[in-house]
């Protein structure tokens, strides 16, 4: 099994999220896989390998090609008692099971008037900066946050990625588990993980990754190194920046992002969605609602411009949120 | 290679024995059975007057005419099996397992009380009246909740399929799906899934010649919908939808043959749209649909063949069978008096029910998006 | 023929969808109309009566119930020299056919470096109020505008539908037409409309419906109307609001919505859609970027609640904005 | 009924006379076709040494042995005829309408440093190097753009065939399908909608036996894909996917079956995919497939094959044959001297046009995402 063959206790985000499945697998006999390729393969990039040897082909079902199916089949488990994980091979291709999730299984507990849970987990592969191009490159999550009924989380980190896969596969709700594949094999992201239920991250948290005092950039994903990074670039010029990884979109944790703009009052959302009702609007849209009067200047939005995600390099930096341009937004906001 | 399959596919369905079941059916299966097509039409004839009445808003998608596909396919389940009722379903909500007494709370398959109260939007509808039409169903009492997206519940019925034989049951589920609900990708990547699992799932597809305002012909390149089976080299049967023994035998052998571990198949009932596609189509429906072909397809109403049957079987005198004469009527044309006494006792209990039920309070509409505990 | 059926010289919205497709096929014989049921019914609620009979089944097609398929086919025919409108019975059914528009239409034109045009325009009944539930009532139009490549637009009077349709009908990109079919037969809206080039309404342009100097009230479908009567409740209250129908969502004529900023420095959002990521989000977002300077007070939104549309008219009601939720929103932006 | 329906489709299946297209190629058709194997399996080969090299980047989904599948389906095609090329079938992009010569810009197909300059991401690809890999496609060469959506074509296929009879021409359409793709929703809903409106779509099935990492009987429960047909009462042919000319006469049946009226088709090529799904999945792919499976499956070489049958048609010496000896070999095992020097000189310029074509320029990223005039 292939998570017996860590040796070094760091552990990358890969790793980490393999764990998650594993010992959620063990704890829950009720649980059941279902994909493209999860098993014999192990998956695309092997969160699930090893897992249909050691559990079995009724656990571990290697689906054929077709999201909607998977979606829905997962859908009439859980209403049959089983708590489904089903990967996206890509979360691109998440598309072509669309209908399955946001009308079928995000409502099924409320069309119910409560009778029905679905503790189903989606998750997949996502996010740009690989080359990847339209098809694998994809932050499509603002489709689900404008879908009542789900929750989506997006961790950046390996302890993030194994605590929060743990917690959406306890959840009784649907949760999208939006993985950042750029992130899996990082090693200098790599950490200590916990094991059991000492690696459980809430869902509904952000964690603040930075602190600082003149802006709050709010990120996830990906995005949270860039800011990190800015951060650096941003002290250089004199302004202390406070780095929140906001990790659950859905339901949001406002309260840690307003703190924040108590002290900064100043706003940047960083995403690499598309920009026009992607994520990073939706936060800019609630603090301005809700903590105008702590903003002394303008807030803005870092984001993919509203393009798809091209293929060649310069191409896709072109259109996708940087260190530098986040930089350069932070530093118009400090500025103001 | 093709032929050998063909072949083997033509074993299988060969294999079938029609008749065999109905041939068990006693007596009073077949009295019940009358009484159940009955009930399933005088729920539609009622709703139609209330709504004349104005006791009743929404629209109703009649399955006058088609009854015979929900009795014949009910009747033979288990109480442990599932169904997944459309539209076009709305009596299958309390005939499921009715077998076990009409008024028995402790049945799989829900009251005349709930689904009347979910016909009316009240709080005492399954859901809380929050969906509308058929879009209810019960997890306890094995009734798959479908959306508005056609076929859009047959991946959740091979999932509860494989749920239950993931956890030793041998329960099967069965699908109800229009003719023209067939061309969606999802009835195709759900039946292909349940065909490579040999999942006991069987589809019921209501042949009833027209998908709303579109004939079969656009919808499908062949005569007969079951032959979509044939592409997942699937069993696929095609019933007399008027005949209600015919279709409780083809439904019966796939029902078996699903629960031996043999696999999904697609049953085709054979029947025809009385109406419009809602109440809300009729006139356009005597417009965009030839007379002829109307009349041809209402000719052969589900009471009146069995009431034949029983009479020619002895079950039933011709005098018998004269007492209650809903056959052959519209919903204008006909009267409580061409129904049974307790059909009629049945439904009234279920609709004034309904109506002294109260709406949900307001802010319920913002509650159970989420459930909040573990 | 329907259209000719029209007696008085006001028509109504449905209408007027009506003599946008006639003319629009007549002047276009490369166009091609596919959606269910709209030859030889007519399209559940008539607007292509009488098309199939005029055009021949060629051109009007009854297509199988495939949404997948129907919009696929489309994306087909203009990639081969067609102009297409598709028909979706209900809005709330281009769920089962979102990855043939988001994924293969949308991006046709950017993925082939402008080689290809797509010609396509996909219209529907949308929009709550009318107890049609969860799958009868939908606004589902974040899902697109966080789609690049999807121009949107949302008429809430019988002249923008049939101006609107007719302009969708001649442009080169996809567009999306969110008809409001509580407001097909409303006869208090109908109005002359004009015929021809005349009747042509600019996509991309926004409708100042009233004018105001105290709020700005923002705001399309059927919202329009509600936005009206709260702007009465607000007169009386001795607020004046200015009432922007913006017609087009993408793409969005900021300037307009900026000009009146400019004068009332108070801006409530009201849409029908779920409320995270849904479009009066957006518009908070871009003004909270682009207006700061011009707002008195936290802008505030008035949408759906973030869940489905319920059945029931209390239900449905205490989810959907309303007149007096409206109101509300406006006296404490007002007041604030 | 159903009997009937089936007899009538193996009576379709009947009609198809095959090895009478074959038969009447020429001498030099042979020939033609046999440089066309190896210009595919050079394509293959060559770039999976350019990435050795440290020239290319990006995945690489190998043709390796089922070039007969792309060469027999193509060659048959009238320039006017459409194709939907997928991850698999790279070659297919300059191979349409080849023979016209392989170096016309004028022909119908794309120009071999095109397709280069689209695998090396350059600003000279037909998209600009906007998406990668097979997602390339020209309206004006009749080559429809792929998405990465399994399956995502057909409909598309079928929409431009609708539009092509519409306009009175009689173009056909090609679509290619992996065996594992036919699973899609799109799929059914696409090859549905061709068959009711009889469409000249004609879906080559690639049964390479594996989707990834999923074998075939996980896809689908029947031995043969091509009996997806039957589901739609069209013709479903099987062809052996390692002899260019049974791909050849299966493909040009249902060709001019589609081009005559008749309507869509599926012809299923059996082949065997050589290596990994992608060259990033050899290793795993050597793990997740049984050796033998993999011996057996890559024993037919297409070229081989070819070369047989001409030589025991008395087209070629065994001297002849012997000259190139690509078949059998790995990309690591041959080199160029086992290809045709015009092969390798028709790619090399392709490559080193390609290596030479600039980057586009950064902007581009946020061009063209609407047509701004009309
Ligand atoms: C995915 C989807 N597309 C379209 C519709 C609209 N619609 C509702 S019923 C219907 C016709 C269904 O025909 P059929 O499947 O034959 O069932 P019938 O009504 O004849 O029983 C249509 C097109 C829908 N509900 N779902
Ligand atoms: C809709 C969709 N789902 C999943 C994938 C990921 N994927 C890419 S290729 C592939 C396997 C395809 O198998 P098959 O159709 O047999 O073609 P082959 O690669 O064997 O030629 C998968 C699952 C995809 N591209 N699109
Ligand atoms: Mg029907
Ligand atoms: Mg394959």
């Amino acid at each position: 099994m292939a998570v017996a063959e860590q040796v070094s206790s760091k552990k990358n985000y890969l790793t980490a999220l393999k764990e998650a499945v594993f010992e959620e697998m063990q704890r829950n006999p009720d649980m059941v896989c279902i994909g493209e390729d999860i098993g014999f393969l192990g998956g695309a990039f092997g969160v699930t390998e090893g897992l249909k040897a050691m559990y079995g082909p009724e656990r571990v079902i290697d689906a054929p090609i077709s999201e909607a199916a998977i979606v829905g089949v997962a859908c009439g488990m859980c209403l049959n008692g089983k708590t489904t994980l089903v990967e996206m091979q890509f979360i691109d291709f998440i598309s072509c099971g669309f209908d399955q999730i946001v009308n079928m299984t995000a409502t099924y507990h409320y069309r119910t008037a409560g009778e029905v849970n679905m503790p189903m987990v989606i998750r997949g592969p996502a996010g740009g900066y690989g080359g990847g191009a339209l098809y694998h490159s994809q932050m499509n999550e603002a489709w689900f946050a404008n879908s009542p009924g789900l929750k989506i989380v997006c961790p950046s980190t390996p302890r993030d990625a194994k605590g929060l896969l743990k917690s959406a596969l306890r959840d009784p709700n649907p949760v999208m588990v939006y993985e950042m594949k750029e992130l899996y094999r990082q090693n200098k992201i790599a950490e200590e993980v916990p094991e059991g239920d000492a690696a459980l991250v809430p869902i509904g948290q952000a964690s603040i990754r930075r602190e600082g005092d003149d802006v709050t950039l709010v990120t996830y994903g990906n995005n949270v190194y860039h800011c990190l990074a800015a951060a650096d670039n941003l002290a250089e010029e004199g302004f202390s920046a406070e780095v929140l990884d906001i990790r659950t979109l859905v339901p949001l944790d406002e309260a840690t992002i307003i703190e924040s703009l108590k002290k900064t009052n100043r706003l940047v959302v960083v995403n690499e969605a598309p920009r026009t009702c992607g994520f990073a609007g939706e936060v800019l849209a609630r603090m301005s609602e809700e903590a105008f009067e702590y903003l002394d200047a303008p807030p803005a939005r870092v984001t993919r411009l509203d393009t798809p995600v091209p293929w060649v390099k310069p191409l896709e930096l072109y259109v996708l949120p940087s260190v530098e341009k986040i930089t350069d937004a932070a530093l118009r906001v400090c500025k103001f | 290679m093709a032929t050998t399959e063909a072949d083997q596919r033509k074993k299988k369905s060969d294999a079938f024995q029609y008749g065999t079941y109905s041939a068990k059916l006693t007596a009073d299966d077949h009295k019940e059975m009358l009484l159940q097509l009955y009930l399933a039409r005088y729920f539609d004839v009622r709703l139609i007057k209330e709504k004349k009445r104005g006791r009743l808003t929404g629209t109703l998608y009649s399955s006058h005419n088609q009854e015979a596909v929900l009795v014949g396919s009910l009747y033979g389940l288990k109480p442990k099996d599932w169904i997944s009722p459309i539209h076009r379903d709305m009596p299958a909500f309390f005939m499921k397992d009715i077998k076990a007494g009409w008024r028995n709370l402790d049945r799989m398959g829900m009251s005349v009380q709930q689904v009347c109260a979910q016909v009316w939007g009240r709080v005492d509808s399954p859901g809380r009246a929050r969906d509308n039409w058929s879009h209810i169903g019960s997890r306890s009492k094995h009734i798959i909740h479908s959306t508005s997206m056609l076929a859009g519940t047959i991946p959740a019925a091979a999932g509860v399929a494989y749920a239950d034989r993931l956890s030793g049951g041998d329960a099967v589920v069965l699908t109800y799906n229009g003719e023209g609900s067939t061309a969606q990708g999802v009835f195709h990547e759900a039946i292909n899934f349940a065909a490579v699992h040999s999942l006991p799932v069987v589809t019921v597809i209501e042949n009833n010649q027209w998908a709303y305002g579109t004939p079969t012909y656009l919808e499908y390149s062949q005569e007969d919908f079951a032959r979509r089976a044939d592409g997942y080299g699937i069993p696929g049967l095609v019933a007399d939808g008027q005949n209600v023994l015919d279709v409780y035998d083809k439904v019966l052998e796939a029902v078996d043959y699903a629960r031996s571990g043999k696999g999904p198949s697609i049953v085709e009932c054979k029947t025809f749209r009385a109406y419009g596609h809602g109440d809300h189509d009729d006139d356009r429906a005597a417009r965009y649909r030839p007379k002829e072909e109307v009349e041809a397809g209402r000719a052969r109403d589900p009471i009146a063949v069995m009431k034949r049957i029983m009479v020619e079987r002895g079950l039933m005198t011709q005098k018998e069978a004269a007492t209650y004469a809903a056959e052959g009527k519209s919903a204008s044309e006909v009267s409580n008096e061409d129904f049974p006494p307790d059909v009629v006792a049945y439904l009234s209990e279920g609709i004034e029910f309904a109506i002294n039920s109260p709406l949900p309070p307001a802010e319920e509409g913002g509650m159970w998006v989420f459930r909040e505990e573990n």
